[in-house]
C-alpha cells in the first residue's frame, strides 16, 4: 500500500514492469513530451498572432503528467481532462495537425473549429474532451467508467483536474459515486500549486489534497510530476487497481506549469524565485539526462529529433493556417446526430432571421 | 386498449424499452428498492436487477454527469430525479455537458439520454419544489423537451424519447401520476411521434393551447364554454420543443384568437416564445391579442388557497377568453 | 482532542461545566422533548386529518440532537436546518402556535402560511429555516457565521443536514469555505441511518460520515443522538471551539427516527427488528430514567407535565385550526422588501389575468 | 464629467458604496489579489483590504450560498462570477435561495445581495462560456435583472442595485468593459432608476430594442437605416426585468412597428416576453409583426465566423427591418 493511501485495499505492485521498457520506448516518451513542449510553443505564437482566439491555456512544463498516465493506457481505455487538453490529447496518439488546425477553429480541426484550444476531442482515440467549465468533467469521469464496468470492456478512465478544480462540489460526488459503486476511475488533480492566481494554500483547506480521498475510503497516491518514471509506475498501480478489481484512486501529482494560466495572463502573482525552482527541474530535461545517463540515446539523437519535431510543428502551423474555415452551413450542423432511431423529429425554426 | 394510469404508462415504456435494447438502464433516487418516489419505477428492480435498475446518493450533479458521461460512451440512460425542482442542482450538467458536448466536439460524441422526473405546483410543497422548468430547459438549443398529459401520449412519448440518440428533457406533472386513460396494449410497439401537437377538442371560436396539467385545465374550461354556446379548440402541446407550430397556426387560422394555458411563471414562460412565433408568422389571421394564463408571477406558497390562485386556473382562463372574445 | 478528531487543534475541554445544570434546567430539557414529540403526534395526526398538506417530516425519536445541542447555545447564536425542522423550532423557543399554524397554512403561521412544514423561520430567535433542497442550506450555514464573524458578534451557527445530505456537492465547498476562512458555524450531521427509503451504507462510502472532515483538517466528532447529556457535552466542545477560535467543526450525531420519512412514507424498507432495537434506547425514555435516578423528578411530576404538554399542544391545534387562512392579497407581499434604500421600483405586472 | 470606460465605471460604482456603506463587501475568484480576472475590481483590495475583497475557491454554488447566508443576517454581498456561464452550478442556490427565502420565511428574511459579473458572446470562448443568462434568472419571480450598455447607467445602476434590498442580478458583457463614455463625476452621487429604459435614439418609422451589447448593434444598425432615410427610435431596455414597458408602449405607439435586438438563444429569450406583452397590450398599435432578431437556435461555435454568424449581427438586423417595413 501506498504512504498517502487511505483506501482499506492494497496497491498492486507493478513498479518493475512498467519501467522495463525497451530502449525505442524510452525514447518515444521522450519524444511525446518534446512534441507537446515545440506544440505549445507554436499555439503560443499563433495566439500571438491571432491566429488563435479566445482562451488557450498551455500545457508546458506538466508535460511528464499528461505523457506518463497515458503512457500506462490501452486504447480501449478512456481519458478525459479540463480545459488544459492539447498535452493529453498529444499524448493520447491525436494528430497535431487537426489540434492546430482546432486552434485556428478550421474546418479541418478535430472538432471542426467548434471547439477550440479547450474542447479537443476524439472518438476514434477515445478522448472525452476538453471541457471548460471547471470540475464540470469530474462526474463524466464516473460516467465513463460505469459504462466500461457496465460493458465489461475492461477498460480505465483517467480524469484530470486542477488543484483549484477540487473544490467544486460535483467533484465530490463524483468521487462518492466511484467509491461507493467501484468504479475503473482515476481521478488524477494537476496539482501546479496556481489556480489562475490563487495559490493552492487559498484555495483548499486540509492540504495536501490527496487527503481528500479520505472521507470516501479511497486509494490515495501522490507522484512527483517532474519526473516521467515516478509519474509511470503510480499511475500502473492505480490503472491495475482499477482494471483487476474495478477500485478508483485519487492521484495528486504534483507539477507547475510555466506560462500564465492563459495566454491571456501575465502571472505576475508569483515571483521569479518560484518559477525557477522549477524550471531547473524540468521533466524533459530530467528525462533526457536519465536517457543520456543510461545511454539510451545520445545528443546527437536529442538534437535531431528536436529538429524533426520543430518542422513537425511548423508543418501543422502550416496545415492548420492553410486550412479552410468551416462552411457556413456547418453552423447548423452536429449539435444534434442526424441518424436516430425514431422518425426525424420536425424542428421548428426559432431564428425567424 | 388498456386503461391505466400515467404512473403505469411511464413504467410500461421505460420496461419495454429496456427491454429491447440492454444499453438501457434507469437512474435516481429511490428509484429501485423503493420502487420510485412515485411508484413510477414500480417492479422495475424485480424485473431488470441492480445492474439496470440504480438507486443514487443525493447527488443530482453527480449522478446526471455520471449518466451524460455513459451516454457519450453508448449507453442510454434515463436519469429520473424525484422532482424536476431538484435538477437545479444539477442545471451546469445539463445545459452545459447535455446540451453542449456534441456540438464543441464536432459531432463525434451523441448524448443518447432521457433526463425525467415529476414537477409542477399544485401539491402545496411550497415555492423549492413546485417548479415547471420547461423554460429553463427549452432555451438551450440542443435540449429537446416534452410534457405529456395524458397516459397514451407519456407512453408513446417516453419510448420515443429513450429511442432518441440527442438528449430529452421529459416532464412530467406530480398531479396527473394517478389519471388514467386508454393506452395500446402492450404487444403493439406504441410510439407517439415527439414534436407534434394534438387537438383534444375542436372548435372554431378560440385556440386554447396547453401543456401536462395546464392542457387539462384547457379542457375543462372548454367545457364550460360549451355551455355558453363558445366552441373552444384545445391544442395540447405534448412537445415544448421543438413545438408543432403548424398544428398551431392552423388553428389559429381558423379561430383567429389565442389563449395559451401555461404552469410556467409568466416572464419568459414558454407560452411567450409560442406567442411571438404566432403573431410573428401569422399576423393578420389574429382577431385579437393572444393571451396567456401562467403561474403567477410569485413564488408558490404553501397555503393551499393561495396556490390555487397561483395556479392557471379555470377562472383565469375564462376570464382570458372572455376578454379576448370582445 | 476528541477520538474522531481530525483537526491539528486541540478541542477545549468543557463537558463538566455542561453538564452541571440546575435541576429545573435538567427538567426544562427534558419538557423540550417532549414537548417536540408530541407537537410531532399532533402534527402527525392533523396531517392524516389534511389539515396538513404537502410533505410532513417528523423529528420523533431525534429530539436529544436538536434538544441537546441547542441547549448549549446563546441567544445571539443562529441555527438553521433542512425541511425536518420542527424539533429545531421548537428547541430554538419558538412558540408552538404559530408553528401548528404554519403547519395548517394559516395566516398566523410564522412564516404566514407560506412556508409550510419545510419551512419555519423565525428572524427574532435567529433561526434561518427550515430548507426544502437537501444540503442547499449547508453553504447558507457558512454565510451565517461569515457574517456573524464579519460583524464580531461573537455568535456562532448550527447547520444541520442528514446523512444523505453529505453527498451534494455544495455541501463539500461549505466545508472548505468555513475550514479556510476559519468560520464559527459547526455542521450536524443527524445520521438517522436512513436517507429515505435508502440505508447509509448504499449512499455513502468511507464511514464513518465524520470522516469528510478529513479532506479538510476540520475537527470532526461524533456524539450518541439517543444521550441528551452526550450530544451536550459533545456540542459544547465544538462551540467552544467556534467562538473562541472561529474554528468549524463536523459533528456526525448517531439518531434515528421512529416514523417513515415523510407522513407520506410507510417506511417498509427497514425491519421491525432494527426499528424495535432503536425504540429501546428512546432518548426522551433514557432521559427521563436518568432524571428519576437522579431525583431531579419524580414519576408524579413527569405525569403531571405530559399532561400540561398535552394540552397546550392541543391548544395550539385549536389555534391553528381556528386562526384564519391568509387574504389574497397576502399572495403578492413577503416576495421583494418594501422598505429599500432606493426609489421603489415600478414594477410590471406579468400576470395579464 | 468625467470619460471612463465601463470597466472604470463598475468599479467606482463598487468603491463608492463600500465607502458609503461597510456592511457591503465583494467576493468571487480572483477579485482580491489578482484585481479581478477582466480588472472590474481593480485596486478595491488596496482600498478595501481582505476583509472585504474576498479571493473565493472556484466553488460558485458554495460562495454564492455563503453570501446569501451572509445577507440573511444583514451584510451587502457582491458576488462576483468571472462569467455568469459560471453562475449555473450555483443556479440552485440563486434560483431557490436568493429567489425563494423571504418569500417561504413570510418576510422576515431580506436578501440584499448583488451577483454581477461578466457574459455573452461573440469572444470566440466556445458553448459553455458564452451564456446570456437573461432569461434563466428573469423567469425567477424574485429576481431582478439588469444588463447596462454604456458607462453612465452601468455605474449609476449598480450603485442603485447594491443599495437595493433585493436579490439583483448584474449581468456585464466582456465585450463592453473596455466601452468608454461620459459619467458624472464621483462626487456626485450618481444613481440611474431600476427598471427604466432610456431612448438612445429617436426616430419614427420603426423602434428597435436592445440591451447590452445589442443596443449597439442596434444604433449602428439605425446609423445605417438612417441613410437609407429611415429614421429609426433606439431603445436601451437597461433594466430587463421589470422591464420598462411604459417606454416600450409609447414608441411603439409612434412606430407602430418593433424589431427587438438579443443576445439569448431564441426560444424564450426575454424579447419574447416583450413580444407578448406589447401585442397583448398594445396589439391594435402594430401595423406589422414583433420580429426578434437573436443569438441564433445553436451552441456558440468556437470559429469566429461561425460566432459572428450566431451573435446578432447588423445583416440580419438590417433584413429584419426591411421586412417589417414592407
Ligand atoms: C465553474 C467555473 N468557474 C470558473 C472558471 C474560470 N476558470 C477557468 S480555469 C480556472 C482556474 C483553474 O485552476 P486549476 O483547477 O488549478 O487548473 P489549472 O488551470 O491550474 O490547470 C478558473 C477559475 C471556470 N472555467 N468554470
Ligand atoms: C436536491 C434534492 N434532492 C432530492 C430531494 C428529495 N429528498 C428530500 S429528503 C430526502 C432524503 C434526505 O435524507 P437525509 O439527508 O438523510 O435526511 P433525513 O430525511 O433522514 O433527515 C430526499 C432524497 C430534495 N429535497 N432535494
Ligand atoms: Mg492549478
Ligand atoms: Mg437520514
Amino acid at each position: 500500500m501506498s504512504a498517502a493511501g487511505t483506501k482499506s485495499v492494497k496497491m498492486p505492485s507493478v513498479a518493475k514492469s512498467v519501467l522495463d521498457l525497451p530502449p525505442e520506448g524510452k525514447r518515444d516518451l521522450y519524444r511525446q513530451m518534446l512534441l507537446i513542449r515545440r506544440f505549445e510553443e507554436k499555439a503560443g505564437q499563433a495566439f500571438t498572432q491571432s491566429k488563435v482566439k479566445g482562451f488557450c491555456h498551455l500545457y508546458i512544463g506538466e508535460e511528464a503528467v499528461g505523457v506518463g498516465t497515458i503512457s500506462v493506457l490501452e486504447p480501449r481505455d478512456a481519458v478525459i481532462t479540463a480545459y488544459r487538453d492539447h498535452g493529453h490529447a498529444i499524448a493520447r496518439g491525436m494528430e497535431i495537425k487537426p489540434l492546430m488546425a482546432e486552434l485556428f477553429g478550421k474546418a479541418t480541426g478535430c472538432s471542426r473549429g467548434k471547439g477550440g484550444s479547450m474542447h479537443f476531442f476524439s472518438k476514434e482515440k477515445n478522448f472525452y474532451g476538453g471541457h471548460g467549465i471547471v470540475g464540470g468533467q469530474t462526474p463524466l469521469g464516473a460516467g465513463i467508467a460505469f459504462a466500461q464496468k457496465y460493458q465489461g470492456t475492461g477498460g480505465v478512465t483517467l480524469c484530470y483536474l486542477g488543484d483549484g478544480a477540487v473544490n467544486q462540489g460535483p467533484f465530490h460526488e463524483a468521487l462518492n459515486l466511484a467509491a461507493l459503486w467501484k468504479l475503473p476511475v482515476i481521478y488524477i488533480i494537476e496539482n501546479n500549486e496556481w489556480s489562475m492566481g490563487t495559490s493552492l494554500a487559498r484555495s483548499s483547506a486540509g492540504l495536501p489534497l490527496v487527503n481528500r480521498a479520505h472521507g470516501y475510503d479511497m486509494a490515495g497516491i501522490t507522484a512527483d510530476g517532474m519526473d516521467l518514471d515516478d509519474v509511470r509506475v503510480k499511475t500502473a498501480e492505480a490503472v491495475a487497481l482499477a482494471r483487476s478489481e474495478s477500485q478508483p484512486t485519487l492521484m495528486e501529482i504534483k507539477t507547475y506549469r510555466y506560462r500564465g494560466h492563459s495566454m491571456s495572463d501575465p502571472g505576475k502573482y508569483r515571483t521569479k524565485e518560484e518559477l525557477e525552482a522549477h524550471l531547473a527541474k524540468d521533466p524533459i530535461h530530467l528525462y533526457q539526462q536519465k536517457l543520456l545517463a543510461a545511454k539510451v540515446a545520445d545528443q546527437a539523437w536529442f538534437d535531431k529529433l528536436d529538429e524533426q519535431i520543430r518542422a513537425q510543428v511548423q508543418e501543422a502551423y502550416e496545415y492548420a493556417d492553410a486550412s479552410p474555415e468551416p462552411e457556413h452551413h456547418t453552423l447548423y450542423e452536429d449539435m444534434l446526430t442526424p441518424e436516430d432511431q425514431i422518425p426525424e423529429i420536425p424542428r421548428g425554426n426559432y431564428n425567424h432571421f | 386498449m388498456q386503461t391505466i394510469t400515467m404512473r403505469e404508462a411511464l413504467n410500461q415504456a421505460m420496461a419495454e424499452e429496456m427491454a429491447r435494447d440492454e444499453r438501457v438502464f434507469l437512474l435516481g433516487e429511490e428509484v429501485a428498492e423503493y420502487d420510485g418516489a412515485y411508484k413510477v419505477s414500480q417492479g422495475l428492480l424485480k424485473k431488470f436487477g441492480p445492474k439496470r435498475i440504480i438507486d443514487t446518493p443525493i447527488s443530482e450533479a453527480g449522478f446526471t454527469g455520471l449518466a451524460i458521461g455513459a451516454a457519450t460512451l453508448g449507453l442510454r440512460p434515463i436519469v429520473e430525479y424525484m422532482t424536476w425542482s431538484f435538477s437545479l442542482v444539477a442545471y451546469d450538467q445539463i445545459v452545459n455537458n447535455a446540451g453542449q458536448i456534441r456540438y464543441m466536439s464536432g459531432g463525434q460524441f451523441s448524448v443518447p439520454i432521457v433526463f425525467r422526473g415529476s414537477s409542477g405546483g399544485g401539491l402545496q410543497v411550497g415555492a423549492t419544489h413546485s417548479h415547471t422548468p420547461e423554460n429553463w430547459y427549452g432555451s438551450v438549443p440542443a435540449l429537446t423537451v416534452i410534457t405529456p398529459a395524458f397516459p397514451d401520449d407519456a407512453k408513446g412519448l417516453l419510448k420515443a424519447a429513450i429511442r432518441s440518440n440527442n438528449p430529452v428533457c421529459f416532464i412530467e406533472n406530480e398531479k396527473l401520476y394517478g389519471f388514467k386513460g386508454e393506452v395500446p396494449d402492450s404487444d403493439t410497439d406504441f410510439l407517439v411521434p415527439i414534436g407534434k401537437g394534438k387537438i383534444r377538442r375542436e372548435g372554431d371560436a378560440i385556440t386554447l393551447l396547453g401543456n401536462s396539467a395546464s392542457t387539462h385545465r384547457a379542457m375543462e374550461a372548454a367545457e364550460t364554454l360549451a355551455k355558453e354556446g363558445i366552441e373552444a379548440e384545445v391544442i395540447d402541446l405534448r412537445t415544448i420543443k421543438p413545438y408543432d407550430f403548424e398544428l398551431v397556426a392552423a388553428s389559429v387560422a381558423k379561430t383567429h384568437r389565442l389563449v395559451i394555458v401555461e404552469e410556467n411563471k409568466p416572464f419568459c414562460g414558454w407560452g411567450a416564445q409560442v406567442a411571438y412565433d404566432i403573431q410573428r408568422k401569422c399576423f393578420d389571421e389574429l382577431d385579437a391579442p393572444i393571451t396567456r394564463i401562467t403561474g403567477l408571477d410569485v413564488p408558490q406558497p404553501y397555503n393551499g388557497k393561495l396556490e390555487a390562485a397561483v395556479m392557471p386556473n379555470e377562472e383565469r382562463i375564462l376570464a382570458a377568453v372572455h376578454d379576448v372574445l370582445q
